[in-house]
């Protein structure tokens, strides 16, 4: 590895104007190693390039130092000369001199100095390197989307558009997600099961797409392109072969009175049950803690009405292993208990209900069949309270951040409710209105100006009951903070959306990161905002921070497309910049004890657990193993590393050394 | 000492431990570790005051584990905390090792996980009065008293390892000291070399170091070589309000951090 | 006498502060000349012993700098470096090797006048404190009548 | 030549040790650092310690410092220049005051191993320089088992003058060499010509707990006995007990600094360190400690008796009384020849 | 004033030629920088030198070629350690530190009218090429010259140049073979572990000299092999590489019983070895 090439670059003027670029090529001729060494004027030109190539090849060189600009704007370009010349380019590395010398330098002898200086310790280390090879991985071309809400729908229909298998795991018994719940649509006010529903039909009837509902994903194993995910699929107990999803059973149901999860507890549904019409898959499933033959052993009065005979109370819970190359996770994300928020009197006055709630009301399929009626009475309410914010960007109490979608789901509920009660009022509570999407500004307006809606700046202090009508207390803070009382007859709050409660277990199962609030971290918010640090998982929809529709569609797109670039290739090539765990002549191995210190520096999850053992198979110890799937090469682990055991290729302990040592070398 | 005889024979006697080790007499008042295997020999325990050395050390000796786990050790609070450490660094698993520790009066073996906290918790390691002499004085020490200080004590250091042979958290089998591509640590036991040694041994200790002393009781040449990592020790304790040798499952305090980690001194 | 040019070593990570150091040349900033570039993938691969190798080599001062808290190109490398420094300082300081020689900062891939003027003072400052004299006195040893002696402590 | 005897108070000694220094010799004593006591260059002869037993460091690094450099490189343009220390070596003489007399002997041991053979320019010039004043031991302590390797505690071997306190604040005085007589000279008046006398009655008596012979011939056959890893067990593996030894030399070549400019060092080392025999292979012929210990035993006790007639070890006791573990060699000696009376030989 | 040389330092020797053996593993000729020293340096077959690169450190092999040659010294070394990988980073033309003969050698003059049998495996072959090449050097002294040598694989076998010379020569007989797996498709020579060859070949043991190297492994199976041919142990040498430094018997580090393997050595016969400890 002593045949190193110097090439030093005028870069025109750029460099040569404050530096003696000859002075620096003849200086770097006389260091140990440099076989040859030459300055031109512009290296990065055809010409440029040429020379580098020549002279690999007939000073058969075993490194080239290119001494021009930035590594991070040329390195690609003469490492790729190197290889074209046949010389591994991991061997060719950059010597900054013109951003960091001579442009911020004036020409002077020092100037010249600080340029060898720096393109000796770049000799230096060059004298280290060491041929490196593209890490290849192969792809499994099948994709995990975890989570069957409209993000989840959308990714799994892209990527299987694409021609790629999708295994879609969705835990509740039908997919559909928030969105199934929803009644209109802002800003354009149609109908969501109606555009919903197509495509959840389409997902069950893609041939590449496999559902799994009523599953969870347990674990996850492997790396990018070669995954291993545990689905649980929990017991529906019933053949989903046989059975029909006539509907006999759910109506043979001696229990009737279960809060409605989908109503959002404002209906009711059996122990047996299709959590709504429009249900995908449309097969009913046993609610086990509910049901009367799990509690008590007898019943089975689905059983007797099951025209198929297709009720399995003996069924088990089914684990599976499947093998994938990505994972979308798509879990979306809850409304906040506003229970939170005892002033408002949530769960105290049954007329206080959530946004969500509220939803269902104004649902067509809903527990009212559409009609506004609010949940104490059944009475058409005249007076309904909007009250925005009911959590969100309340550090003291709730979060502190903007939950995105309440301005305009609360205008759109405003309107909705307006169109449907003629003659009824409604009030809006808000402290900012957020409308910031294509339509959305003109449709608050709408709302206010052509429906009327009331709205008031300032919050809501106190919500109580004075004969039979529900209190608003608030102060508008447009007119002064003056105090403003309404007797409404129904009150909405738009509660926060917030992370889903099985957020943390899940992120530590697919070993992705989450922030405080418990929404999945993206690898960078500006330019990886689909991608997680792991490499292979990516995020679509609400479990990454609150969204509205159109926002989890375009995500859920755009990480389809990453998922599909990733599939495009049988496999997948690496930098090899990534770290290594030494191995040595027995009876040592490695010189790795496993402290695991590595481990739990990793940002990536890279780190694993590796047996050693001898031929005959007794184990010698466990040390620590780099994926170098996984691993992004930063290093972190070395400078851990007590007993040096773990180095990184491209910034190996040595060379870093050598750079170091070099610079101060007489 | 009865109850421990009568502890350790019913270990032997029931095949619990492959082998005690403990404190036995020595040379001219002072003890030293002894490793009972037999009934015989458990007469030979002793355990009282000059018992202080860290007998964990020898949890990574090749020849001890050869007798197999489990392994019983008698073990003062900074053992107790030693072992500890040594399971949350994966180097011995639950149950490896019976820990006879003195409870009020009563010698308790400790096996389990939370029987191992617990104890550990509830007795910190006591510095003897000499070494919190030393702590205050170089406290109020200047930059360069200390410095003079240190060159000094250091000038004694001939490198024979000592500190690290009877360091219970020196596990590496292959020691950075040894790693000679790059050389990291200068071989030579001139000033260069020794304060290479030093510092490593202390930023390699940060968070890890149990406080037991067992170095500075080795030092040949009597440097109080234990202060420095309990310097490293303090500093974590205080910057991350990290003990270590507490939990059994406790992620080593520098590969971990906190978002909010001190950073007055970073521009 | 010609005044005291301290030598000055920069560990820096690629993404954020040798991408500022960048930024300073391409806005022609100059500064002074004193100072070398080590390029890191990132702060958290930056080993302590490569500062003491740099100090033992004959380094007055050694800057340390990366990305900004929260923005590590690999996410947490610079909270880990954090934490390092902040035991290795007081472990300098208490062993008597003055901390101020070592100077850590964040810059970002934009700050490339932050660049320069951490440099400008940093140059600055090493002056005042002069060689390092610690490792200089380390070292003495190593000069020729002395090393015949041979070291025996 | 013929053996002077002299006495001289303890004060004229103070005096006569500090013209040593003024007419510029370097005096090297036995001095305390914290509870511990070395040899270190002495300006002030009240600092000299002369109760103790035995010091914690050997003055073997008087002619064998810790870090000894050999040789200096340096690269330039294609030509390689090598400075060889030994040639600019120019050590001062140095009076090495208050050594016991098992140190002694061991210094002069140590020097002839150096020596013999393809020689040392380093111990050699080194040794040429140095005049040795020993002190007779009047105290021992249970680590202390000179007499039991043929060294007794008034030992003239290796000494350049030997001295025995006596009554009154006194010694009795022997010069034994040329280097010696030079030392007494210098002195003058305060050195006071004496009768050769019999001072047997200052000196410690050490019970002989067994012979050179004995040992010897019992570890011939002893290479497999399991004694080896029993005592052994609690030997933790540092390198204490070579390091104090006043007879161990054992060392490591090391080269500092760069291909370009750089130093070859001759430094201590040890055989109880794992690494010290390790090949680059992985292979370790001493792979674990009780090998280690075996052969620091059986080379000072068998394989240099083998060599050259007489012990590697001169009962001085440091290496027990600072070993960490309490490995105590005179205790382990003891077992050899008494328990190490029926040995297979394996092979 | 110094009266003795200090053996510490070394020659300089400039490379004068560089051959790339096997993966890893190099050949280095080496000529005196000082030219009044290359005349007046002699050597034995079996003896070793330690070799430096400065500012690394030095590294310990035997000398490779024959003393009967007296223009240049060449070595063989696999890159293992900080300086033999120094070392492999050596160009031809620059200068490395040289310091030796050392040890003691192989008694040829005593072997004059015997028959040689040579049996070498992977690295182990350069020190039994000193010997080789000096026993050719004087071909009439001996009777039958027999080598047998193997490698982990074809790649790994080194002076492939000269093993093409040797078999083609009349006046000895060389047997190459390569461990299972490690042969190509062209390979003509044995495939087996050299013991299992030793033992197909059965080479007489009258009046036979057999000279054995190797790494551990093959040395314990080869001796049992040659013993059951009828070779006594005062009839089996070989050479030791235990770890060194200074090569003069005083660093200790070669120490096995009462020998020193650097100065008593590396030359033993196995009714040596039997009398020393295991520790090599």
């Amino acid at each position: 590895m002593a045949r190193i090439g110097v090439f030093v670059c005028h870069c025109g003027e750029n460099i040569a104007a404050t530096v003696d670029c000859e002075k620096v090529a003849k200086a770097c001729a006389q260091l140990p190693g440099v076989a040859y060494s030459i300055d031109y004027k512009y290296m990065c030109s055809d010409p440029g390039q040429n020379l580098i190539r020549e002279a690999i090849k007939e000073k058969n060189l075993t490194g080239v130092v290119v001494a021009a600009c930035s590594p991070r704007m040329h390195e690609p370009t003469f490492r790729r000369a190197c290889a074209e010349a046949g010389l591994n380019p991991y061997l060719c590395e950059m010597a900054n001199i013109r951003e960091h010398c001579s442009w911020v330098h004036p020409k002077s002898e020092e100037t010249t100095l600080k340029a060898i200086d720096i393109v000796k310790t770049i000799i230096a280390k060059v004298r280290k390197n060491q041929p490196l090879y593209p890490i290849k991985v192969p792809v499994t071309k099948t994709a995990l989307v975890i989570g069957g809400g409209i993000a989840g729908i959308q990714a799994a229909l892209d990527i299987a558009n694409a021609g790629h298998r999708v295994i879609l795991v969705e835990k509740e018994p039908s997919i559909g997600g928030h969105m199934a719940q929803l009644s209109e649509t802002f800003p354009t006010l149609d109908c969501s099961q109606c555009i919903l529903t197509p495509r959840m039909v389409e997902v069950a009837q893609h041939p590449s797409i496999t559902l799994y509902t009523y599953a969870e994903v347990e674990s996850l194993t492997g790396f990018i392109g070669n995954f291993v995910a545990r689905i649980r699929k929990k017991a529906k107990s019933i053949d989903e072969k046989l059975c029909t999803g006539c509907g006999e059973c759910v109506n043979a149901c001696p229990i009737k009175k279960i809060p409605s999860e989908f109503n959002m507890g404002l209906g009711t549904r059996p122990a047996i049950y299709i959590p709504f019409p429009q249900a995908v898959p449309n097969k009913p499933v046993i609610d086990r803690s509910r049901c009367t033959y799990f509690r008590t052993g007898k019943c089975r009065f689905c059983e007797s009405k099951c025209p198929t005979k297709a009720i399995r109370f003996d069924q088990n819970d089914e684990v599976i292993n499947v093998q994938v190359g990505a994972v979308v996770v798509a879990t979306g994300f809850t409304v906040l208990e506003s229970t939170f928020f005892p002033e408002y009197g949530y769960g105290q006055y049954k007329d206080v209900v959530t946004g969500l709630q509220f939803e269902r009301i104004l649902s067509a399929s809903g527990p009212t069949l559409g009609e506004v009626r609010r949940p104490s009475d059944g009475a058409i309410p005249k007076k309904v309270v909007f009250i925005t914010c009911a959590g969100s960007r309340d550090p003291a109490k709730g979060i502190e951040y903007c939950s995105k979608i309440c301005c305009m789901y609360t205008a759109k509920h405003a309107m909705l409710y307006k169109h449907k009660v003629h003659d009824g009022q409604a009030y809006v509570f808000y402290m900012d209105i957020r409308a910031t999407g294509k339509g959305y500004d003109e449709f608050v307006r709408r709302a206010i100006e052509e429906d009327h809606v009331k709205y008031i700046r300032g919050r809501v202090s106190r919500v109580y009951e004075r004969n039979g009508k529900i209190v608003v207390c608030g102060a508008d803070t447009l007119l002064g903070a003056e105090p403003v009382e309404i007797e409404a007859d129904m009150v909405v709050l738009a509660t926060a959306g917030v992370a889903n409660p099985g957020a943390e277990e899940l992120a530590q199962a697919l070993h992705i990161s989450y922030d405080r609030h418990r929404f999945f971290t993206e690898a960078h918010p500006k330019l990886r905002p689909v991608e997680t640090n792991t490499a292979g998982i990516f995020l679509a929809g609400a479990c990454q921070s609150p969204k509205d529709i159109p926002e989890s569609v375009g995500q859920a797109s755009a990480t389809a497309s990453k998922v599909v670039a990733l599939f495009s290739r049988d496999e997948l090539t690496r930098e090899p910049i990534v770290a290594v765990v030494n191995r040595c002549a027995p009876p040592l191995y490695s010189t790795c004890v496993g402290c695991f210190m590595c481990q739990t520096a990793c940002p990536y999850s890279a780190i694993e657990r590796e047996e050693l053992r001898t031929r005959d198979g007794t184990l010698v110890k466990t040390v620590a193993r780099v994926n170098p799937g996984l691993c992004q090469g930063c290093g972190t682990c070395v400078a851990f590393c007590r007993s040096k055991s773990i180095d990184l290729q491209g910034y190996s302990n040595e060379q870093m050394y050598a750079e170091v040592v070099e610079l101060f070398a007489e | 000492m009865k109850q421990l005889h009568e502890r350790a024979h019913e270990l032997l006697e029931q095949k619990a431990v492959s082998v005690i080790i403990g404190y036995g007499e020595g040379t001219e008042g002072r003890v030293r570790p002894v490793f009972i295997r037999t009934l015989e020999a458990v007469r030979l325990l002793v355990w009282d005051d000059r018992c202080r050395v860290n007998l964990a050390v020898y949890l990574n000796k090749p020849e001890i584990r050869k007798f197999g786990f489990p392994i019983a050790v008698v073990s003062t609070p900074a053992t107790v905390r030693t072992i500890v450490q040594l399971i949350a660094e994966h180097q011995l698993s639950i149950g490896d090792v019976v820990v006879l520790v003195r409870e009020n009066d009563t010698v308790r073996a400790l096996i389990q996980k939370e029987d191992l906290e617990q104890y550990a918790r509830n007795n910190p390691v006591i510095f003897p009065p000499f070494v919190i002499e030393e702590i205050e004085l170089l406290k109020k020490m200047s930059i360069e008293e200390r410095f003079t200080y240190w060159q000094e004590e250091l000038a004694k250091c001939f490198k024979c390892y000592a500190c690290r042979a009877a360091c219970p958290l020196c596990y590496c089998e292959k020691c950075i000291t040894d790693v000679n591509q790059p050389q990291w640590v200068c071989v030579a036991p001139h000033p260069v070399g020794v304060f290479e040694w030093h510092i490593n041994r202390a930023m390699h200790l940060a968070g890890r170091c149990i406080e037991c002393g067992s170095c500075t009781i080795a030092c040949p040449v009597g440097i109080p070589i234990a202060l420095l990592t309990i310097e490293a020790t303090r500093v974590v304790k205080e910057e991350f309000a990290f003990t270590p040798g507490i939990d059994c499952n406790a992620p080593s305090a520098l590969s971990t951090f906190r978002v909010d980690d001190k950073e007055t001194f970073i521009r | 006498m010609k005044e005291f040019e301290p030598k000055i070593v920069a560990f820096v990570c690629n993404w954020c502060t040798y991408a500022g150091a960048d930024l300073t040349g391409t806005s022609r900033i100059h500064y002074a000349p004193n100072v070398r570039v080590v390029r890191f993938p990132c702060t958290g691969r930056i080993d302590y012993n490569l500062i003491i190798k740099a100090f033992e080599r004959g380094a007055d001062g050694v800057i340390v700098s990366g990305c900004h808290p929260n923005d590590c190109h690999y996410t947490s490398g610079n909270f880990h470096a954090r934490r390092r420094w902040i035991v290795f300082r007081t472990l300098l300081e208490y062993i008597g090797i003055d901390p101020r020689r070592i100077i850590f900062s964040w810059v970002s891939a934009a700050e490339g006048a932050k660049w320069a003027d951490l440099v400008n003072k940093a140059v600055r400052e090493i002056r005042e404190l002069g060689p390092a004299k610690e490792f200089i006195n380390m070292k003495q040893w190593y000069e020729f009548e002395k090393a015949l002696g041979g070291f025996r402590g | 030549m013929s053996h002077r005897t002299f006495t001289i108070t303890h004060e004229n000694l103070l005096d006569v040790l500090t013209n040593t220094i003024a007419v510029g010799n370097r005096l090297v004593a036995p001095v305390r650092r914290g509870k511990k006591l070395f040899f270190r260059d002495v300006q002030e002869v009240q600092s000299i310690v002369f109760d103790f037993i035995q010091s914690d460091e050997s003055p073997k690094d008087l002619v064998f410092p810790r870090v000894e450099p050999m040789l200096a490189h340096e690269y330039n343009a294609g030509n390689v220049y090598l400075i060889d220390f030994a040639e600019k070596l120019q050590p001062l003489p140095t009076i090495l005051f208050g050594t016991r007399p098992c140190d002694a002997v061991a210094l002069s041991l140590l020097i002839e191993f150096f020596n013999e053979g393809v020689g040392d320019p380093f111990v050699e010039q080194r040794a040429e320089n140095l005049t040795i004043i020993s002190i007779a031991c009047t105290r021992a302590d249970s680590y202390c088992f000179c007499t039991s390797v043929g060294v007794s505690p008034n030992d003239s071997r290796g000494s350049d003058v030997l001295l025995t306190p006596i009554d009154n604040d006194q010694y009795y005085g022997i010069v034994l060499t040329e280097k010696g007589n030079a030392f007494v000279k210098k002195g003058g008046d305060n050195f006071i010509p004496s009768e050769p006398k019999d001072v047997a009655q200052y000196i410690v008596t050490l019970r002989e707990e067994f012979t050179p012979q004995e040992i010897t011939q019992r570890l011939a056959n002893a290479f497999n006995h399991p004694l080896w890893m029993d005592a052994s067990l609690r030997c933790i593996g540092c390198g204490t007990c070579t390091y104090v030894c006043p007879l161990c030399s054992c060392f490591d070549i090391q080269d500092e600094g760069t291909q370009t400019k750089g130093v070859r060092l001759r430094c201590w080392d040890s055989c109880g360190f794992s690494l010290f025999t390790l090949h680059t292979s992985g292979h370790n012929p001493r792979h674990i400690q009780s090998e280690r210990w075996r052969q620091r035993v059986m080379h000072k006790f068998s394989y240099i008796p083998q060599n050259r007639n007489l012990l590697g070890c001169v009962g001085c006791g440091r290496c027990s009384r600072l070993c960490p573990a309490d490995m105590n060699l005179k205790e382990h000696l003891c077992t050899i020849t008494k328990e190490m009376t029926e040995v297979k030989a394996d092979r | 004033m110094m009266s003795t040389k200090n053996v510490y330092k070394p020659y300089l020797m400039r490379i004068v030629k560089i051959i790339d053996e096997a993966p890893g593993v190099k050949t280095f000729r080496l000529q005196f920088l000082n030219e009044e020293e290359g005349k007046s340096f002699t050597f034995k077959a079996g003896q070793f030198a330690e070799y430096s690169v400065f500012g690394e450190g030095e590294s310990t092999f035997c000398i490779a070629s024959s003393p009967t040659r007296r223009e240049f010294i060449e070595c063989t070394f696999r890159q293992t350690g900080r300086v033999t990988k120094a070392l492999a980073q050596k160009e031809e033309g620059d200068i490395i530190g040289f310091r030796g003969p050392y040890g003691n050698v192989f008694p040829i003059d005593e072997w004059k009218g015997k028959n040689l049998l040579f049996i070498a495996g992977g690295i182990a072959l350069p020190p039994m090429r000193c010997v080789i090449w000096n026993a050719l050097d004087l071909r009439d002294w001996f009777e039958n010259i027999t080598v047998i040598y193997g490698a982990r694989s074809v790649a790994d076998l080194v002076y492939k140049y000269e093993l093409t010379e040797w078999s083609q020569r009349t006046d000895m007989k060389l047997i190459t073979t390569v461990d299972p797996g490690g042969e190509t498709p062209d390979w003509n020579g044995r495939v087996g572990f050299v013991p299992t060859i030793v033992e197909q070949e059965e080479p007489s043991s009258t009046n036979t000299i057999a000279i054995v190297c190797g790494p551990p492994i093959m040395i314990k199976y080869t001796f049992p092999v040659l013993e059951k041919l009828g070779f006594t142990p005062n009839a089996i040498f070989t050479t030791l590489e235990n770890r060194m430094k200074c090569g003069v018997g005083k660093c200790g580090r070669c120490n096995v019983g009462p020998v020193y393997v650097c100065k008593d050595g590396p030359v033993f016969t196995y009714e040596q070895l039997l009398a020393l400890p295991a520790e090599y």
